[in-house]
């Protein structure tokens, strides 16, 4: 085979993938002075990443085969690995794929969003920093090439977060979230080092051979070190307060970035963590401790965005609310569970970087993301009201939109495992799921009351409709989540099943780097059956019937022969109701919208809201609690 | 068929909006006391609304003070077609006692065209109801002679 | 040609019955009848039965004003949405041992259709931009999440009772609870599942927004919420949608707790599901609009999540130990 | 010997963040963060340390079973590590300089913007 066919070979694409990212960092950084120059360099680096990714769906997702790429063809010698790997199996290709279609809206987003800062240059270079990191972090076959990636992608989302350093928060947020993401970092780099020191090795395959069954109380600390180390990553609690501060403070695109991406690095470390490099998922107390701090990140989240006032902050917490679902529907350790949370990890990515793309054009046109001084949107920016209202749904889980289709798959699988296993507490979870839901509704609703409906303040007269390139972006997660919603078999069947199958079989990602694993387990029987049904097409279907059957009557009743005021005459007829005075700008919105929810849960909120203190000497000390209670924990159970 | 159907609802489902113009209280009373179960007003379809959007029927109460004459007009002006005005008792009509006073705009008829005046300090409740009764034939009638 | 029968069919299922027809004629008559009946508790003589029906008619006859300040095709389109939803929704819910369109969606989706109703109002009022309906909305919601609660629990509850019953640990489908209730006679009869069928009853008017849970559109302080700035034919498709769901409801409460009631013949089906509603009607709407005043917003809340939610738990408890 | 290098680095791991915890100044805490990153500097390679080994510098052909060394590999990840540290460190001063100048303070009590 002549150098260049091999070349084009599929088993190189992964590296490809990743290094067309960092390349693009440094021509930009080099060659970036000239805005054109940037923005070719940037889509085209962006767009050959997510086409590498693409090109391996059919041989990874659909044929099962598992790529190990061995750098320089280093390939092991007498045993034991020495080289640096790349490891694709479904599970890393599915978050692969998350990861290039994420960035590749977030950089078209980008193009116009940030065009009237300064350093843009530098913005595309860490953008890319970004991209590569977290890309080279799932591909990766490797722990400590993991932890260098994190690093880089730490590195990149802290500075990104202080990109805009002029913004209220936008330091003091990439401080906070500097400090207790190195304490992560730390954390992994430590772990990792003990687990070098037990086994001798880095590789991911060979230390899923050599782990198992042969604890000490090193690798015990070390997984603590490890689990609490990607937990900074994917902010599940008691690391949510960086994650609000960072997503709100940092620019739209890189809040989707960190929100669709980088958390759901964090869910990759945890998975492979706990699934492969340890294999403690079939233990009861291991399933306890996700599904626990899951739930605990799900109901805690999803009630301090409620009581958020922030448009960005709100979603920030949202989207840890919604990383809760994914580690509980993962934790459960079965096929449904891992199936439903993977799904969700997707649908995640897509709808909460709709509305952080629906945000950040808001925050581009009016220069504010404060829930009090907006209203009225809708009039002005119909198409990104749609837009919105489309990743509301979705978040809320309105059928057909995706968020449903997930998310009831993880009520499924939630109380499927509490009948299986008779453990009242997965019941629990079940119930905090669906209410976490219902909560998660209320503050979209809240939003687009004060947002998108209700009055237009006289600032935001002069306001216009964002720029086709921000719609065009925003347009593409908004049929990505409508098709994902509408499609769930297809999905499912071809997408997360084989990810949450490739989750169960360790002894094929082991042998597949070449290392035995006939002490593994074989790949248990994976079933993927639902109690449930729906079917979206058919009722979207007799929706759409019925709809068209209401509108012709309507129609034909001249529903829609309304009388509306013409031209710009004042007439009292077309004023709003104001109890017979004169129509005056009186917005109701904001922050406390649902009072009626928030008098009965004082307590609570209050408690909750000194908690959430700010200081970051407080959020450090979470960091050291959780890490001590981890290791406690792993102490005991492993 | 519709349009008899519409137009015999229309008789039927009166919906009133009660504007209290200054008055006294007393007929605002007694416009309560029509939907007591001694009266029992809702037989014939009626029933308050809480919005001008919703009503058919706009009472008005009190001898239109100054004060409440362009509120009056305005919650008036808000009430979609076909609409009746009813005033109720003496003062929207004449003044009242009230007639003469410097803060008294009304009658209400100077405004608007009034389509059932209910005399009487304040009118009782029978009274009340024959006025509202005669009302929705007005509203019928005009039900009638939209398009 | 058997493929145009049975599209025709569908159709039929989709317009007449247990579609739009059945549930414009079964809504209005459930909402004339309570109100006739709250009427009779008041000593009252009361509206005439057909009275939704006339309100509907004139509805449609009045002018329809869009507010200046509102957007328009939101205003306009959400009331149809909302509609649509909810006959659809009748469509899933099997009346007795006949289900229109079976297997397509279970209890929680139904849960979820049940949202996108109350969030077609929601959205209708707040593209009117009153202050009223920004209030109205506030509360809506909190309703909204008071009944969710309770609501989830109950639909537990039964599709745990209905699993372990069947041997196949939980059964969220409807068709498979009719089965079921079918064989072995309603899920009323058995002790564990009273006080989920309690539990429901107080969260039908809750949910259908009927009083005293009804400070959502409290037409004496805030101008009727949501609705304040509808007229014409938006409110009384708006109207419409309250009566259709106050069937919605009932009927899902039959399909619940009073399956295995039917004869088998859909007609004679069909008029006993209407009589059941009308009971269930009269017991947990008319009943207690009659006795009660409404309820502060907080108060529903704390009512629903600690009483009514107690009841479910009750149940759900009971059920998960096989009681 | 070695034990005493993996109490100290542990020991300078806590000690870092103990200072991360209780200092209130954003320098020490910059300075807490690289405690507790030498502390795993030095974990990391007392790791690959074996008594007596030479630096694992050898050409193919000199390369026998009998040459004793000490193990490349957590050297090689101590540099990086020392790399990545040094970058940390650099932005976090750069973010300390442009806090104070917003601020007007680097006691962590005062910037607390966001919260709650």
């Amino acid at each position: 085979m002549s150098p260049v066919i091999n070349a084009l070979s599929y088993q190189h694409f992964p590296i490809y993938a990743i290094m067309v990212l960092f390349l693009g960092a440094f021509l930009i950084a080099v060659f970036g002075r000239n805005r054109t120059a940037r923005n070719v360099l940037a889509l085209l680096s962006i767009t050959a990443s997510l086409a590498f990714i693409l090109a391996l769906i059919r041989p990874v997702m659909l044929g099962g085969e598992i790529i190990a790429y061995w750098l320089g063809g280093r390939v092991p010698a007498g045993g034991y690995a020495i080289g640096i790997a790349l490891e694709v199996d479904a599970l890393s290709l599915f978050f692969a794929l998350i990861v290039a279609v994420a960035v590749f809206v977030s950089g078209v987003y980008s193009i116009q969003y940030m065009r009237h800062d300064d350093n843009e240059r530098e913005y595309y270079t860490l953008f890319l920093m970004l991209a590569g990191g977290v890309m080279g972090l799932v591909l990766s076959g490797d722990l400590f090439n993991m932890f260098i990636m994190v690093e880089v992608l730490t590195f990149a989302a802290v500075a990104l977060t202080a990109f805009r350093n002029t913004a209220t928060g936008a330091l003091e947020a990439a401080f906070k979230y500097l400090v207790v993401g190195c304490i992560g970092s730390t954390c992994i780099l430590v772990g990792t080092a003990m687990l070098y020191a037990q086994a001798h090795t880095l590789n991911l395959a060979q230390l899923a051979q050599l782990l198992p069954g042969n604890l000490n109380t090193a690798t015990k600390v070390a997984f603590a070190l490890l689990f609490v180390g990607f937990g900074t990553k994917a902010f599940i609690v008691p690391f949510h307060p960086l994650a609000a501060d960072a997503h709100g403070a940092a620019p739209a695109s890189i809040s989707v970035m960190i929100s669709g991406v980088l958390t759901k690095s964090g869910i990759y470390g945890i998975i492979r963590l706990t699934y492969f490099l340890f294999q403690t998922m079939n233990l009861g107390t291991m399933q306890f401790l996700l599904v626990f701090v899951g739930s605990l990140s799900m109901f805690i989240c999803v009630t301090m965005a409620l009581a958020q006032h922030d448009f960005k902050r709100l979603l920030a917490f949202h989207s840890i609310s919604q990383i809760g679902y994914v580690l509980t529907a993962v934790g459960l350790c079965t096929a449904l569970g891992v199936s439903a949370g993977l799904y969700h990890a997707m649908n995640h990515t897509l709808f909460k970087g709709l509305l952080f793309l629906a945000a950040g054009a808001v925050l581009h046109e009016t220069g504010t993301t404060d829930l009090g001084k907006l209203g009225g949107l809708s009039k002005k920016m119909p198409h990104t009201t749609v837009l919105f209202l489309i990743g509301a749904f979705s978040i809320s889980g309105i059928p057909p939109f995706n968020g449903f289709a997930s998310k009831w798959m993880v009520y499924q699988a939630t109380y499927q495992k509490a009948v299986e296993s008779g453990n009242i507490g997965f019941l629990l979870v079940t119930i905090i799921a669906l209410v976490t839901s219902v909560l998660t509704l209320a503050s979209f609703v809240k939003v687009s009351q004060s947002v998108f409906f209700g009055q237009l303040p006289k600032e935001l007269e002069h306001v216009k409709e964002v720029s086709f390139g921000m719609r065009l972006a925003m347009g593409i997660f908004a049929l990505l989540c409508i098709l994902t919603g509408l499609f769930p078999g297809l999905v499912t069947s071809y997408i997360t099943e084989p990810a949450a199958r490739a989750v169960f079989s360790v002894a094929q990602y082991i042998s597949a780097m070449g290392f035995d694993a006939s002490g593994v387990a074989a790949e248990s029987v994976v079933s993927f059956a639902h109690v449930g049904v729906w079917e979206p097409i058919s009722w979207l279907l007799i929706l759409c019937i019925a709809l068209l059957a209401i509108t012709i009557v309507a129609v034909a009743s001249k529903y829609d022969n309304v009388s509306q005021r013409s031209g710009e005459a004042v007439d009292t007829k077309y004023e709003l109701f104001y109890g017979g005075e004169a129509q005056e700008f009186s917005q109701v919105g904001g922050g406390d919208l649902f009072w009626g929810f928030k008098h009965n849960w004082r307590g609570y909120f209050d408690f909750m809201y000194r908690l959430h203190s700010g200081v970051v000497n407080d959020y450090a000390l979470w960091a050291v609690v959780d890490l001590a209670l981890v290791m406690l924990f792993s102490l005991i159970v492993l | 068929m519709f349009k008899k159907l519409i137009q015999e609802s229309m008789g039927k489902s009166p919906w009133l909006f009660h504007i209290n113009a200054g008055s006294c209280n007393g007929c605002d009373i007694e416009l309560v006391s029509v939907l007591t179960p001694r009266y029992d007003a809702e037989r014939l379809g009626f029933k308050l609304a809480g919005s001008p959007r919703h009503a058919d029927i706009v009472v008005v109460t009190g001898p239109v003070t100054k004060q409440s004459l362009p509120r009056v007009l305005r919650a008036i002006s808000q009430v979609p077609e076909p609409r009746c005005i009813v005033t109720m008792g003496s003062c929207p009509q004449s003044g009242n006692v009230f007639r003469g006073s410097y803060s008294v705009a009304g009658p209400l008829s100077k405004y608007v065209h009034v389509d059932v005046d209910v005399a009487g300090c304040a009118p009782k409740p029978e009274a009340v109801i024959d006025g509202l009764a005669l009302a929705t034939q007005i509203l019928k009638e005009k039900r009638g002679q939209m398009k | 040609m058997t493929i145009v029968i049975s599209a025709l069919q569908y159709l039929g299922y989709v317009l007449i019955f247990p579609g739009f027809l059945f549930c414009f004629l079964a809504g209005m008559l459930l909402c004339g009848i309570d109100r006739k009946l709250v009427a009779k508790m008041q000593k009252r003589v009361g509206p005439p039965v057909l009275q939704p029906f006339y309100d509907f008619f004139k509805l449609c006859g009045k002018e329809t004003i869009v507010p200046a300040s509102a957007s328009k095709t939101t205003f306009l389109m959400a009331p149809l949405v909302g509609l649509a939803a909810l006959v659809v929704i009748q469509l899933f819910i099997p009346v007795f041992s006949f289900s229109a369109f079976s297997g397509m969606a279970d209890v929680i989706v139904i849960l979820y259709l049940l949202l996108i109703p109350a969030m077609s109002v929601i959205l209708g009022g707040a593209a009117s931009g009153s202050p009223y309906a920004g209030v109205g909305l506030s509360r809506e919601m909190v309703t909204i999440i008071s009944c969710e609660l309770p609501l989830v629990l109950v639909l537990l509850a039964v599709a745990k009772t209905v699993g372990s019953a069947l041997g196949t640990g939980l059964c969220f489908s409807l068709s498979d609870i009719a089965a079921y209730q079918a064989m072995h006679g309603s899920l009323i009869t058995k002790i564990s599942m009273l006080p989920a069928a309690v539990a429901m009853l107080l969260i039908i008017p809750g949910e259908t927004g009927n009083h005293p849970f009804d400070a959502a559109e409290a037409e004496t302080e805030i101008c009727e919420g949501l609705l304040a700035e509808y007229s014409g034919a938006p409110l009384g498709v708006y109207k419409l949608s309250h009566a259709i769901k106050m069937l919605t409801l009932t009927s899902l409460f039959v399909a619940l707790f009073l399956g295995g009631l039917g004869t088998g013949f859909v007609a004679l089906d069909g008029i006993i599901l209407f009589l059941l509603c009308v009971v269930l009607t009269a017991v947990s709407i008319s009943f207690v609009h009659a006795i009660t005043a409404r309820l502060k917003i907080e108060q529903i809340f704390k009512f629903y999540w600690t009483l009514v939610s107690g009841l479910a738990l009750i149940s759900l408890v009971l059920a998960w130990y096989g009681l | 010997m070695i034990l005493l290098n993996y109490i100290a680095s542990f020991f300078l791991i806590a000690l870092g963040l103990y200072t991360i915890v209780t200092k209130h100044n954003l320098v020490k805490t910059v300075i807490g963060l690289s405690i507790a990153d030498y502390g795993a500097n030095l974990l990391l390679i007392s790791i690959g340390f074996n008594p007596g080994g030479t630096a694992p510098i050898y050409t193919w052909t000199e390369l026998n079973p009998s040459s004793f060394f000490v193990d490349p590999i957590p050297q090689a990840l101590t540099l990086t590590s020392i790399v990545i540290g040094a970058c940390v460190t650099a932005m976090s001063l750069a973010l300390v300089i442009k806090l104070e100048e917003q601020y007007g303070t680097t006691d962590t009590r005062e910037i607390r913007r966001l919260r709650g």
